[in-house]
Formats: C-alpha cells, structure tokens, sequence
C-alpha cells in the first residue's frame, strides 16, 4: 500500500558550498493519514545494496531537518499525507554518474495496529 | 423526504489528493455533485497543520460549504498512544487527545466525531462530558472484524447506557457486512505470487461463512507459501454479519460508514450486499448520514490508475436509489 | 408457572458415566432430583448400539421418565461426513445419517434435536421436510466462536426464512456468552507448562473484550512456546457477545444449552453471566428448555476429582432462581 | 481430555493354546461420544520405547477382533463411550518379568474438527 510512491524524485547529489556533500532523493510517507514524525520509528535507505548507516541519513520535511535521533522526540511537527520530503544521506562525494538502486524503508508505529507497519521500495534509476 | 441522509467521507479521493490530482475543494466539489451533502473528513489527512486551525482555513471551509450546498458531518479521529517508542500515553494524556479532536470537529461544524475502534471505554465514558460541550458525538467505529455485539462493543454499549448520553453511540462501518472477499484484494494476493487455487478456496469458503480458522487451518493443511498464508489470514480480518444485528441498537446509532470495495456498476458493490444493509437501516428509522467509504484504492494502484470519482459517483447512485429518495 | 423450563443433557455427567460411576438411570435420577424434568441426550454417548434401538431400551426410557417424572427433550445428533480417510460422505448420505438421527431422537419421544454446527444450510433444507414427517425440530447449535448473526448462522437463517418451517430454528450455546475465559482452562494450561504472566495477560485482555488477533499478536511477541500460544489461542475459540443479539431471532430459537464451566456456588458460574443472558431470553419471551450442560469435566479431570452433580445441582438452583420459578 | 484414562489395565502376556503368543492392554476411547470404528484412523502403541508394527497390533472390541486394516472398512461397528476394549500385541514370548513402559496413542477422525484429534498416554507397570 502506497509502497510504489515512497521514492518520489530519483537520487541527485547534493552540492553545498560548491562541494558535493552526499546525495537525497524525494519521498512520501506510505501512510493514508500522515504521521506525527515520532512515529516514523525507523527510515532506511539502501543504495545499491548497501544500507546507509543511521547517523548519516536526514529527514528534510517543509524546511525542517531532522537526524533520526532527533525524530524520536518530535510528536508535533507532522509528515503529512502526500507531502514530499527529502532524505538526505551524508556521504561526500556523493553519486557516480550511472546506474544506482535506492531501496526506501518505512518503520511506522501506528497505535491501532498490533505491529507496526514496515512499508519499503525499490527502483533503479541513472543518476 | 427520505430519512437517510447521503454524505462522502473524503477518505474516499485520498488517491487523487495523494497524487495532486484533486484539491480539497475538488473533493468537496465532486462529492456535491453527486448530491452527497454530507461531508466527512479525516482532520489529519486533508487538513495541513492539523490539528491546528487557522481563521482562514475555517472560513474557507465554510466558504466551500455554502459555495457547493454541502454541510459538515464528521471528522474521524485517531489516537496515537503510542507516540513515543516503549511507551503508552497515560490516559489523561489520551483524554486531552480527544478534546482536542472535539475541539476541531466542533470549529469545522462537525456535529459527530468517529472515535477509532482501539479506544477503550474507559476513555470514552471521561470524554463524555466534553463532547456533550463541544456538542460533538462520539460514535465507536465498528469496523471488521468487530461487530455490534462482540465482547469489545458490548463494553462500549455499557458505557453508553450507563452514561445515558445521546453524544456516545455507535458508528457501523459496513465493512462489517462484507459477504464476499473484495476480488480487489485476493487479486491484489495473486500479483504478489498467491496461489490461484488457494485464492479460489479462500474466496469460496468465505463466501459459503466458513469460520476463519477452518480455512487458515486448511490452507496451512495445503501449503507453507506466506503468500498464501496471509490470503487465508483475510479471512479473519474480513467479516459478514447478519445486518439485522443492528436492530437492537438502533437508539443507538447516528452515524453510518458506507465502506466499499469496488463498484461494478451503478448498482452493485461486489462483496458488500448493500439492499440487505439499507433495509435493515430502514426498517430501524435510521436517520443519519451514510458517507462513502472508498476502500479499493489502495488494494489496486499498485497495478491501476485509481478512478475515486467514478466509484463514489456510482455508490451514490445506489445509495440513492437504496434509500428512496 | 414460568416459561422458561429446566433440564440437564446428560452429557453433564458424562465423566462418572465413563467411569461406571453413574448408569444412564443415575442420570436420570439425579436430573430429577433438581428439578430438572427435561432430559437430553447424545444417543451415541450412552446408548449403547447406537443407532439401533431396541424395544427393551425404549421401554425402559419411557419407564425412567415415568418413574423420575421427567419429559424426553432433546437428542444431540453428530454428522461423521468423514467415516473413511480421504473421503467425505456425499449429501445425499449425510442426509441419510440426518434422517436417521430424526427417527432415533423421535422413537425416543425427543421433539428437538440438536444439529451440530459444522452441517451445512443447504443439507438443513433437505432435511426439513423429514424433520417434519418425524415431528422433531432440529436446531443449529449457535457454539462459540460462532454467533447467531455471523456469516455461516445468517446462511442457516436464510434456509430458516425460505423454508418457513417451524422444524427449523437455532439452539443457542450459553457458551456464546463466556465473559471471562475459564479459570479451569487456565489452570489446566499451568498444569501443562504455560506461563503464570502469558495465562495472567490472556485472561486480563479476553475479559477486556480485546480481539484475539491482538492477544494472540502481544503474546507471539513475547514467547516463542508453544503451550503459551495455544494458550493465547484460546482467545480464538472463546466467545462473548452481547445476548441482546439474540432479540431479533426470538421466533426463531426453541431450546438452549445451558453451557457452563464452573459454578462457584448455587449462585454463579466462573465464566458466564447467566443473569444477563437469562434477562434477554426473559425478554425475548422463550418459552423452551434450558438444559444444563457441563463442560467443566475434561479441564480438570487430569488432576481432580469431578463432581458434575455437585456442579449441575448448582446450575439448577441458580436457574431456578434467575428464571423465577 | 480423557488421555489418563486411555491405558485401562496394565500388560499382560496373552497365553493361547498353552502359548504365550504376545501381550495385552485393557483401553478406553479418549473421545466423549465413542466412534464408529473406521474413524479411528489409528493406534499405536510402544513398548518400552519401541514401536510395535502396525501389522502386529489387534483391537478386540465387544467379542469383535479387528487388524487396524480391518478397522479403515467398518463404520457402523463402534467403540462405545466408555467401553473398555482390548489392545492386542502380536509378540511370541510376550513380555519378560519386570518393569514395562506403555505408550498407548489414539489418531481420531472427528468430522467436526479440522484436524485429527491425536490423544495418547504412557505409564509404567510392574508386570
Ligand atoms: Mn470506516
Ligand atoms: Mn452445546
């Protein structure tokens, strides 16, 4: 359910200060409502086989940005349904021209649910 | 004048919304043009900043109800008790996560609030007096595989009872009355790898009422392929009662979900038998709302442009035609 | 004189039968005794060569309810649709087995007989015409985790409503209505190795009224052992709904099976809310049998003593009360 | 349910014609109703650890004598609720003086139950 829309904008570098400090791609929350970011438990992002460790990944959502760690403790500021964020991944000197694979991971607690919903995507794109 | 009121919850074109396709304003418009007045939001899907509400955003709510002949119905609530990880909100915490959906219902003009199935009755006899304040009901949701007399709703009738509060009550979702397996969803199953021939047995056992753990212990007697495990497992979290259990409870019950999984024409859903559930509601004097409920969505856009519009538009026409109007 | 009419099945005392403790007459005797004057029985359970029934038997059945006073009531009939391996009987055979079930339950001076719940409706329509040629009314029993208005009973009450026979109808199982899961079916799973905290959630979120799919979910999450999750399971083949639900089916119900566990004295049953249910029934005008039937035996026979007696003379005493008689 | 009563009387060594042609058990039907006896769908029994073959075991039931391929072709027979029979072991010598252990199991086809009801019990005897 809504996996095929995780992955919104395929994978760009990012260039800040004129230097290439890693890469991000657009994103959706697989979710029909939209949750409190607390309740994003986990997000993973694997590019081209390899997961990307924790520390290095950022939730950009309407001009806020959030570490992982961070995202635990924020309840009030919302992912809404059918926003486009931005998951940044730290890795300097970003993409290769080429071909890459992206696989997106969502950990979603949501209270009714018995176990939380782990929702994920993949795709290839050239970058 | 017919006594059923009709009225779409916007649920309905979260497809379309999802995808920019339809503003806000287009599904209220839409709605409205299928002469379904009564309009139902989700506050956290369609509303930004919710559960905030700016002064523009409710004029311009307002603005849209008088614009397109539509009146505000209910917003369906959700409780996040878990919102942080190992830790479940203590229960005046809910409590204040409940006025603050009353609060919103009642700035909107929803007179009635869908509570989430999972709230305790606990919960809803301290809320009580506050929806009674905000003039919003609460009604339970009772969604499959819940019905109306199931242990979890018979704690939540004595809780109404005891409250002798015409703001608690029950919302049935017709989900509830769904006699056959959506084909949406077992074909969805079968694009995942399913077996057709454990398709066809789920679909045909639940169809015939075979208890769930019959065909769960069947399928297993069968094969070990997750896939098809989890088809077989659609059968306990689908449902089929008898829709005369509403009857007694009909003092009861405001507020209805027309839960639907796919309409093939204008006049018949596939696995919902919505004469069977109309004449019951009439025969009740139901005289509430019943708000679309469009659930194929997202059982079909892995493998098809979703087409919200055209489903509720044909719901209602049946609805229309159901109701008598 | 009250409507509602006592027995016992003596199905009650099968642990003493079984253990030659008890003959059939003792049954019987002991039935009386309580006041219980309506007798039912499985034929296969205590009559030896059954189905056969000699003229020697029949005289002595008619000669014990005349001696005890008591009035033949009901005979549980089974189905064994699978007498070979890999087989299943053809329905024209099953119904051949039904008929035979009539005659013996007819020859015995039983106008009910219990049908069991896994029989199909459309092999209950068959049967009605021969229901009625024999004159005994054959009920489905409505056994937990079935319920009277869910998917297979609402296919019965179809046949029941196109028949428009009075042969038809529903023999409700009070064991629809287990409010709390029996302790001795927790302690039983202690004795077999379950854990105290597993047995304490179990029992803590059933009596909650929490859907099985969760119990059996948090407890999954917990423990990998198998005692413990059948013992979560449990959750599964448990029941308790609102006994209102049986309102709209009042014309439709004319013997019930008093299910219980444990009567903890001559006032009330572990698990069952007999002054609930017996308040609905009351209400819904009844006017049939309510016969006894203890399940409490195998849950504690592996390491107690059994005493239905004691437990049915308890039954009766509270039944006499709540009935008013 | 009803499995401690399964073994009724313990081992004895079956003597035919001044032979001692194997041993015996007396044995209840662990089900509440008796069965028709080609719902028995099997018997078992171990002594001391070892599976006796199927081939050497005999039910005697009410003067009737099964092989339990006997028992798969009669349905109108039953064992009664109750009713004790006889498990009939086919072992010359039958068993030495000493110290046995029984293992008795009953797989019933009960027409109700999705899955057979297996129900069994062991006990050790000083024969
Ligand atoms: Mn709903
Ligand atoms: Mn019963």
């Amino acid at each position: 359910m809504y996996e095929q829309y995780i992955i919104h904008t395929k994978p760009e570098n990012t260039v800040e200060n004129g230097t290439v400090t890693g890469f991000q791609v657009g994103a959706k929350l697989p979710y029909y409502r939209g949750l409190g970011i607390s309740m994003i438990e986990d997000v993973q992002l694997t590019i081209d086989g390899k997961a990307v460790a924790p520390e290095n990944i950022l939730v950009v959502l309407h001009g806020n940005t959030y570490t992982l760690k961070q995202m635990e403790t924020e309840p009030e500021d919302r992912w809404e349904f059918g926003e486009v964020g931005t998951i940044k991944v730290l890795q300097p000197g970003g993409l290769v021209s080429g071909e890459h694979t992206v696989e997106l991971l969502f950990n979603l607690r949501v209270s009714y649910m018995p176990v939380n919903a782990i929702r994920k995507y993949s795709k290839t794109f050239m970058v | 004048m017919a006594d059923i009121k009709r009225g779409v919850s916007l649920y309905s074109f979260q497809e379309e919304y999802f995808l920019g396709k339809m503003t806000m304003e287009d599904c209220i418009a839409k709605a409205a043009s299928f002469g379904a007045n009564g309009i139902e939001i989700i506050g956290e899907q369609m509303v930004p900043g919710f559960p905030k509400l700016t002064d523009a955003f409710v004029d311009q709510w307002f603005g849209w109800m008088d614009k397109y002949g539509t009146t505000p119905v209910c917003h369906d609530m959700f409780l996040d008790f878990k919102k942080y990880k190992g830790y479940v909100m203590s229960q005046l915490d809910q409590l204040q996560s409940i006025i603050r959906d009353l609060k919103f219902a009642n700035k909107l003009g929803c007179k009635v609030m869908r509570v989430i199935v999972s709230t305790t009755p606990e919960l809803m006899e301290l809320a009580a007096p506050y929806a009674e304040e905000y003039d919003v009901k609460m009604g339970i949701e009772v969604h499959a595989p819940w019905h109306i007399d199931n242990a979890w709703m018979k704690r939540h009738y004595e809780v109404m009872e005891k409250m002798n509060s015409p703001y608690l009550g029950f919302i049935p979702d017709m989900g509830t009355y769904t006699k056959k397996i959506a084909r949406i969803i077992v074909d969805n199953f079968l694009r995942k790898g399913a077996s057709e021939k454990i398709a066809q047995l789920v679909a045909d056992s639940y169809e015939k009422g075979v208890m769930a753990e019959y065909i769960v212990g069947e399928v297993r007697s069968m094969t070990d392929k997750p896939i098809d495990i989890a088809l077989a497992e659609q059968a306990r979290h689908n449902s089929y009662t008898n829709p005369k259990q509403l009857l007694p409870y009909m003092n009861r019950i405001f507020h209805i979900h027309a839960k639907f999984y796919e309409m093939l024409d204008e006049d018949t859903e596939y696995s919902i038998p919505y004469n069977e559930v109309v004449a019951v509601l009439k025969q009740g004097g139901f005289k509430g709302y019943m708000c679309s409920e469009y659930e194929g969505n997202r059982h079909i856009h892995d493998a098809f442009v979703v087409n919200s519009v055209e489903q509720v538009r044909r719901q209602q026409l049946m609805l229309k035609k159901l109701i008598g109007e």
